[in-house]
């Protein structure tokens, strides 16, 4: 082998090395996909069912984070998704099942719900239009859209709260109902409001800028 | 350079062109017909537009900073091409050395003279124009760049409030209402007082050439006199976190007689989130701060 | 040389791989890492940092872990033995390593010869330089669609941060290190750097801080851009600790690169080497590192303040108790701005020793040359509010950062009249090198009128935070530092290397290059007067065209750095064609060493003329001859 | 390039200079100290700072005082300290027992610094002065630590030139001694302990007394 022809294949090897590291320093970044759920077509129109957990799945990379759940309605099955798929131009009536407790709002502005059919949602089964923004747990909002309903925290001396998520709905929960209307085709961003990222400055780090937790899209089609 | 100081250097070939006087002549053709474009034709089209009188303001300045500086970037561009054209070594196979040449005072001089009367001339136009009514920009808690209000008339204070991710609009002098987008009247001087309840923001109205930051525990003014109506790009200018790319929102400029509806009609809806606010304040300090949780 | 060369067994390979090299210091900075998170791990046992049980991170941990692994690393690398050795009496010395080590070895370990570790740094800069322009692919890749995703809005937030970090970090020393290093010596007519074990320190270091930035992707990537504001950084997840861990380190590294290379030009200039017969790249240099010393311990300093803030829980960045957002603006800035001229006054320097040697005529005005860029090193201190224009933060003094600011374009300005006269009547040969300087004109020329746009404070309040700016320091620093660094590649390296590059392959990385650069970043200074702020994962959908348009130039940009790294791996590693000595006919002092360059540079201190660009005329030796201590060492 | 490897280094180059090294020593301390001058003057700046813009009124939250005691015993001590190294180092004679005191004095300062940690009222949190007052000192200490390693490698060199009378070549070409740079790096090493000493006493009157 000559001199030159030694020199091209150790640069051949150094190379590949290099391109292998490339492929993985990129997919690093592509494999970290939130999960994403679908809403329900029933006969009485799209439904969505969510839940909000104080902590995520034990299993999860970050399981003393807070995180939102996309629940099945039927089996109860959790999937831990931030991206929900929906229907252009449909009424969409959302379910959220809220078993973390109550931290306050930063703003208390946002303790009134916006952007809902009616400017109203109901809290286990009762029609309101605010609630006091220091029992407010988490939000769930829409901003392009103006969509924002406060989630109201269980109390701090709830008998049976749930640690991590999956949370059976035989916990100490709030339940939370409201209908909006979807936009046109696109994505969304949808996020808490909240400072409810425990441990990081303002409540605001964390699962609250990791997409995938308090924070995600929803995909209209 | 038409002159070559004596003595140190090499004395000029006898058929040499008058180097200098070309390129005169050629930047003087470029400038004129550049500046003359710059003027006429981009000028109108400059950011930010005419929404508003600060935006013209900004306009102004813009166009009179491009047209200075036609002139400035021609001179270097045509001296470039010129040498790079007629300096060209044609003979590359033989080293040959050029003129040496140590420098000229006089160039020297004039050189360092112009460029110092423009430098001072730009910072005194911008000084000025930014005195007059502080060009829409932040001006932190006490404005010394204020335009003349009428005293009849007092500006519409309108609060800007930042948090993660979204900007809030609370009217002071609307019983402290707070909403989520913002309508602004036509041909009324605004004082916006931008403020964060938690990192550094950036409040952007593209078309009334207004931007303050928001920082957290900071008033921030910014003055802008609006014109006739119009929609408004709203962005976050600061990286702010992780939806910083979708921090934008349309705000509107409607008629007197408009905002005057608009803004009784946010009273009555958001009457309840009202009740909850604090007391209107220039800052907020909102717990929790820290949070264990 | 090779003649007297004495056949020695060598040793087999695992014996020559054992000992204080990058394997040892590789493997000692992951033991190092893990100890110290271990350490980190009992400190919050103990529960001092608060938010690391509910968080689910643990900063402290982390942070030990950054800075064990990287001591460790140093040791690995063997940097702790002669401080060891010091630490028990043992005299000092100045050399490490510099002619035992046949080939590549000592490309991978301490050695304190100057012209290796410039090579360590090219390389190793390069490396990173690549990475950081990969992000910047990724970037563009996210933006050719206004609102569809191919990246998350956390990972596009740390492409862009990494990019912003790793090229201001790294590309920081991009001259000072390979460049600086090499040529500075024997251009002031010495073998050495003054401190040659610190040369080779910073270079380490630098890889070191490297890696740890890398690592953040691990711990969630940091989304605060390069800028890395407080209070969003203390709010970030535990990769904003890489940021601070590399930029901290670069701080020091820096620090120490500035210092040693200005106490080299200050103190160990041969006879007749007087200040004014310095070649100009040299003043460049002193002025540079004279910016760094001075301004990166700032930057360290408002650092280790977030840092404190993450860990120990001080509050310095927090509004509410006490601390300010300001107050890391203003720390991050008094630095920051120094540091756009720490990166821009190399190429200066560059740009003007190149010059002349292309344009076969003496530097045009060498003393407004050195006037202009000690100008602009002392104005740089004076500028730094400019960044905070509209961030409300003493309104009443922006009259005066106008004017400084705008006061900087005089001695840039004369830089430009140097570059002009130097042409003027001279016999300009289109060299690659050439090339990349003239573009540097170019470029700067347009990175400067649009810095007057920003230095306005009427028309900053829409450029500020745009796409605008953006275009502006991607002119500046891209046009203005990458392009130099280029010149200086093709300029030194058959020098550096004793191999030459391809002419032809350099030409059309030249032309590839410089109409992408151009085609790229134009179209951004009018999205950003469209209303397009920076660092954004969505825009308005009527900006995609200008927006795909720089996409795709960006590709081609990309592919003629790809153009260059194929002619470095043909020329330098296939080919290899042996360089003659002087291939410029230079008159520099270093074009005059033999090829390739001997472990001692030179037997006899270089004679210099009293004039560094003695062209058009005859040379004028005024050196006088070094006269050794009686006893000298023989 | 390989070929320079394997061969010994050419004896006939030419030295370089004597004296060079002592003046790059003599230099670099003094640069040196303006590189850690604008490190100080950060935090100084963030102390005045915070204090004028007082944020939230939280320039102090709760009782946030030092107690003085320790804050002058640690200051008077570096100062003697430096004092006494700078003297020593001025009689080659007198060195090394000057630097060994000065040594002990600068230790016991930096344990003191250490040991005020644990007997303070208040917490890093307490506001933007608390804020300042353990970041600076802090890092000032740990700054302290490094000077200590210094000043221990210069009573090492000078107690084992005593014992074994070095006189050698610090590098092929470099004429210099190590007796010289070990002077020169004594000088330079009480130079900067004495600026070190003055942060010290400064830092004390604006944390402690202003």
């Amino acid at each position: 082998m000559s001199a030159s022809g030694k020199r091209l294949a150790g640069i051949a090897v150094v190379a590949a090395i290099v391109c292998v590291a490339i492929a993985l320093y990129i997919a690093l970044y592509l494999t970290n996909v939130p999960g994403s759920a679908s809403a329900v077509e029933t006969s009485s129109g799209t439904n969505l069912y969510l839940a909000t957990v104080a902590s995520a799945a034990t299993n999860d990379p970050h399981p003393t984070w807070v995180s939102y759940y996309a629940v099945d309605a039927n089996d109860q099955n959790w999937r831990h998704a931030t991206t929900y798929v929906l229907p252009a131009n449909t009424l969409v009536h959302v379910t959220i099942f809220q078993f973390d407790s109550q931290t306050g709002l930063r703003n208390p502005f946002i303790g009134q719900a916006t952007g809902t059919v009616g400017g109203t949602f109901t809290l286990n089964g009762k029609t309101m239009e605010a609630i006091d923004p220091d029992t407010a747990s988490h939000v769930f909002a829409i901003p392009a859209i103006g969509l924002s309903v406060p989630l109201y925290g269980i109390s701090s001396t709830a008998k049976n709260p749930c640690s991590n998520a999956p949370c059976p709905l035989s916990n100490d929960h709030s339940t939370i109902t409201f209908t909006f209307r979807t936009p046109a085709k696109g994505l969304y961003r949808w996020q808490c409001f909240v400072p409810c990222a425990a441990g990081f400055i303002q409540g605001f780090g964390g699962p609250m800028q990791t997409v995938g937790y308090m924070d995600g899209f929803i995909k209209v089609v | 350079m038409d002159h070559p100081a004596a003595g140190s250097t090499g004395m000029p070939e006898v058929n040499e062109p008058n180097h200098f006087l070309r390129i005169v002549l050629w930047w003087l053709v470029v400038s004129v017909i550049g500046t003359a474009l710059v003027v006429f034709v981009l000028g109108p089209g400059l950011p930010p537009g005419n929404g508003s009188v600060e935006a013209s303001g900004q306009v102004t300045d813009n166009t009179v900073l491009l047209a200075l500086s036609v002139p400035v970037a021609a001179a270097v561009l045509v001296y470039l091409t010129y040498a790079l054209i007629v300096f060209r070594e044609r003979e590359p196979e033989v080293y040959v050395d050029g003129p040496p040449i140590r420098g000229n005072a006089s160039i020297q001089l004039w050189w360092l003279v112009t460029t110092t009367v423009i430098v001072l001339f730009l910072a005194g136009y911008g000084s000025i124009r930014l005195l007059a009514d502080g060009s829409g920009g932040g001006q932190g808690p006490n404005p010394i760049a204020a335009p003349a209000a009428s005293s009849s008339d007092p500006p519409l204070q309108v609060q800007v409030i930042a948090q993660q991710w979204q900007f809030n609009y609370r009217f002071p002098g609307y019983g402290g209402v707070e909403v989520p987008d913002l309508e602004l009247p036509a041909n009324t001087l605004v004082e916006f007082h931008v403020t964060s309840l938690d990192v550094i923001h950036s409040f952007w109205a593209y078309q009334l050439g207004v931007k303050a930051d928001a920082n957290p525990g900071v008033d921030n003014v910014a003055y802008v006199t609006t014109k006739g109506p119009l929609s408004v790009n709203i962005r976050c200018a600061e990286l702010c976190g992780v939806w910083h790319g979708y921090m934008f929102e349309t705000a509107h400029v409607v008629s007197k007689a408009d905002f005057a509806t608009w803004i009784r009609a946010q009273e009555t809806r958001f009457a309840p989130a009202t009740k909850t606010l604090p007391p209107y304040s220039k800052t907020y300090f909102p717990p929790p701060e820290r949070r264990g949780g | 040389m090779s003649t007297i060369a004495v056949p020695v067994a060598r040793p087999p390979l695992w014996r020559r791989l054992v000992g204080f090299n990058l394997l040892a210091g590789i493997a000692l900075g992951i033991i190092g890492y893990v100890i110290g998170q271990w350490i980190g791990g009992r400190f919050t046992g103990v529960n001092i940092a608060y938010y690391s049980k509910t968080a689910g991170q643990n900063d402290i941990a982390i942070m030990l872990g950054y800075f064990f692994g990287v001591v460790g690393f140093l040791i690995g690398m063997g940097f702790a033995n002669y401080p060891i050795q010091r630490m028990l009496g043992y005299p000092p010395t100045l050399a490490e390593h510099e002619a035992e080590e046949e080939g590549v070895g000592r490309y991978f370990r301490l050695c304190t010869d100057h012209k290796v570790v410039a090579i360590q740094y090219l390389v190793g800069i390069g490396v990173f330089f690549f990475i950081g322009g990969l992000n910047a692919m990724l970037i563009r890749t996210e933006l050719l669609q206004p609102n569809t995703h191919v990246f998350g809005a956390n990972q596009y937030l740390t492409l862009v941060g990494m990019h912003g970090t790793m090229m201001m970090g790294m590309m920081t020393s991009g001259i000072l290190g390979p460049f600086a290093n090499w040529v500075v010596p024997p251009m002031i007519g010495a073998r050495r750097m003054a401190f040659p074990r610190i040369e080779s320190f910073t270079f380490w270091l630098l890889m070191a801080a490297g890696v740890v930035l890398i690592t953040t992707i691990f711990f969630g990537g940091f989304q605060t851009g390069w800028t890395g504001y407080q209070p969003l950084g203390d709010q970030n997840t535990a990769g904003y600790d890489a940021y601070i861990g590399f930029f901290a380190l670069v701080g020091v590294s820096m620090t120490l690169l500035g210092l040693n290379l200005a106490v080299t030009i200050i103190s160990m200039r041969a006879p007749g080497m007087t200040w004014t017969r310095l070649p100009i790249f040299v003043w460049s240099v002193l002025a540079t590192a004279a910016l760094m010393f001075l301004a990166a311990p700032m930057l360290i300093a408002a650092l280790l303040m977030g840092a404190m803030d993450r860990t120990i829980q001080t509050a310095f960045y927090v509004a509410g108790q006490g601390g300010s957002s300001y107050l890391f603006q203003n720390l991050f800035w008094v630095f920051g701005h120094p540091e756009v001229y720490i990166v821009a006054l190399p190429g200066f320097g560059i740009v003007l020793e190149l010059l002349p040697v292309f344009a076969r005529k003496p530097l045009w005005g060498y003393r407004l040359a050195v006037s202009g860029m000690l100008g602009v090193g002392l104005l740089s201190f004076f500028v730094w509010q400019h960044h905070l224009f509209v961030s409300g933060i003493n309104a009443d003094l922006r009259p005066f950062y106008m004017l400084s600011t705008e006061l900087i374009s005089l001695p840039t300005g004369f830089t430009f009249l140097c570059f002009m006269g130097t042409l003027w009547r001279g016999r300009i040969r289109f060299t690659v090198p050439m090339l990349f300087c003239l573009a540097w004109a170019f470029n700067f020329l347009f990175g400067g009128i649009s810095g007057v746009f920003l230095s306005d404070v009427p028309s900053d309040v829409t450029t500020h935070g745009s796409f605008f700016s953006m275009a502006h320091f991607h002119y500046t620093i891209m046009g203005g530092l990458v392009f130099t660094f280029f010149a200086a590649i093709y300029y030194w390296v058959p020098k550096m290397t004793g191999f030459n590059l391809s002419e032809r392959l350099g030409k059309v990385h030249f032309w590839t290059m410089f109409l992408a650069f151009n085609s790229t970043f134009a179209p951004l200074f009018a999205l950003g007067f469209m209303g397009m702020p920076r660092r954004v994962v969505t825009y308005n959908p009527s900006f995609q065209a200008l927006n795909d348009w720089a996409s795709v130039s960006a590709f081609i940009l990309g592919i003629s750095m790809l153009i260059f790294l194929y002619n470095v791996v043909w020329s330098l590693l296939i080919k290899r064609e042996p360089a003659e000595a002087n291939p410029w006919h230079s008159k520099s002092p270093e074009w005059q060493l033999a090829t390739p360059v001997p472990v001692y540079d030179f037997e006899r201190t270089p004679v210099f003329d009293p004039d560094p660009y003695p062209y058009g005329v005859e040379p004028v030796p005024v050196g006088r001859p070094v006269v050794a201590p009686a006893g000298g060492q023989a | 390039m390989e070929a320079s490897a394997s061969a010994p280094l050419a004896r006939h180059i030419e030295p370089e200079p004597p004296g060079w090294q002592l003046r790059a020593v003599w230099v670099a301390v003094r640069l040196w100290i303006g590189s850690a001058s604008f490190f100080f003057l950060s935090f100084l700046f963030a102390y005045f700072y915070l204090r004028s813009i007082d944020s939230n009124n939280s320039w102090k939250i709760g009782q946030v005082n030092p107690s003085i005691g320790l804050g002058l015993a640690i200051a008077a001590l570096l100062a003697l300290s430096a004092i006494v190294f700078r003297l020593g180092a001025m009689r080659p004679s007198d060195t090394l027992g000057a630097g060994l005191a000065a040594f002990v004095m600068a230790f016991v300062a930096i344990v003191l610094q250490f040991v005020e940690y644990t007997q303070l009222s208040f917490g890093a949190s307490q506001g933007g002065y608390a804020s300042v007052f353990f970041g600076w000192t802090a890092t000032y200490a740990v700054f302290g630590v490094g000077c200590l390693y210094w000043i221990e490698t210069q009573l090492a060199s000078l107690w084992r030139a005593r014992r074994e009378g070095l006189n050698r070549p610090v590098r092929e070409g470099v004429p210099t001694s190590d007796i010289a740079l070990m002077r020169a790096g004594i000088d330079a090493c009480s130079f900067f302990w004495a600026y070190y000493a003055t942060v010290g006493v400064i830092s004390f009157i604006i944390l402690y007394l202003v």
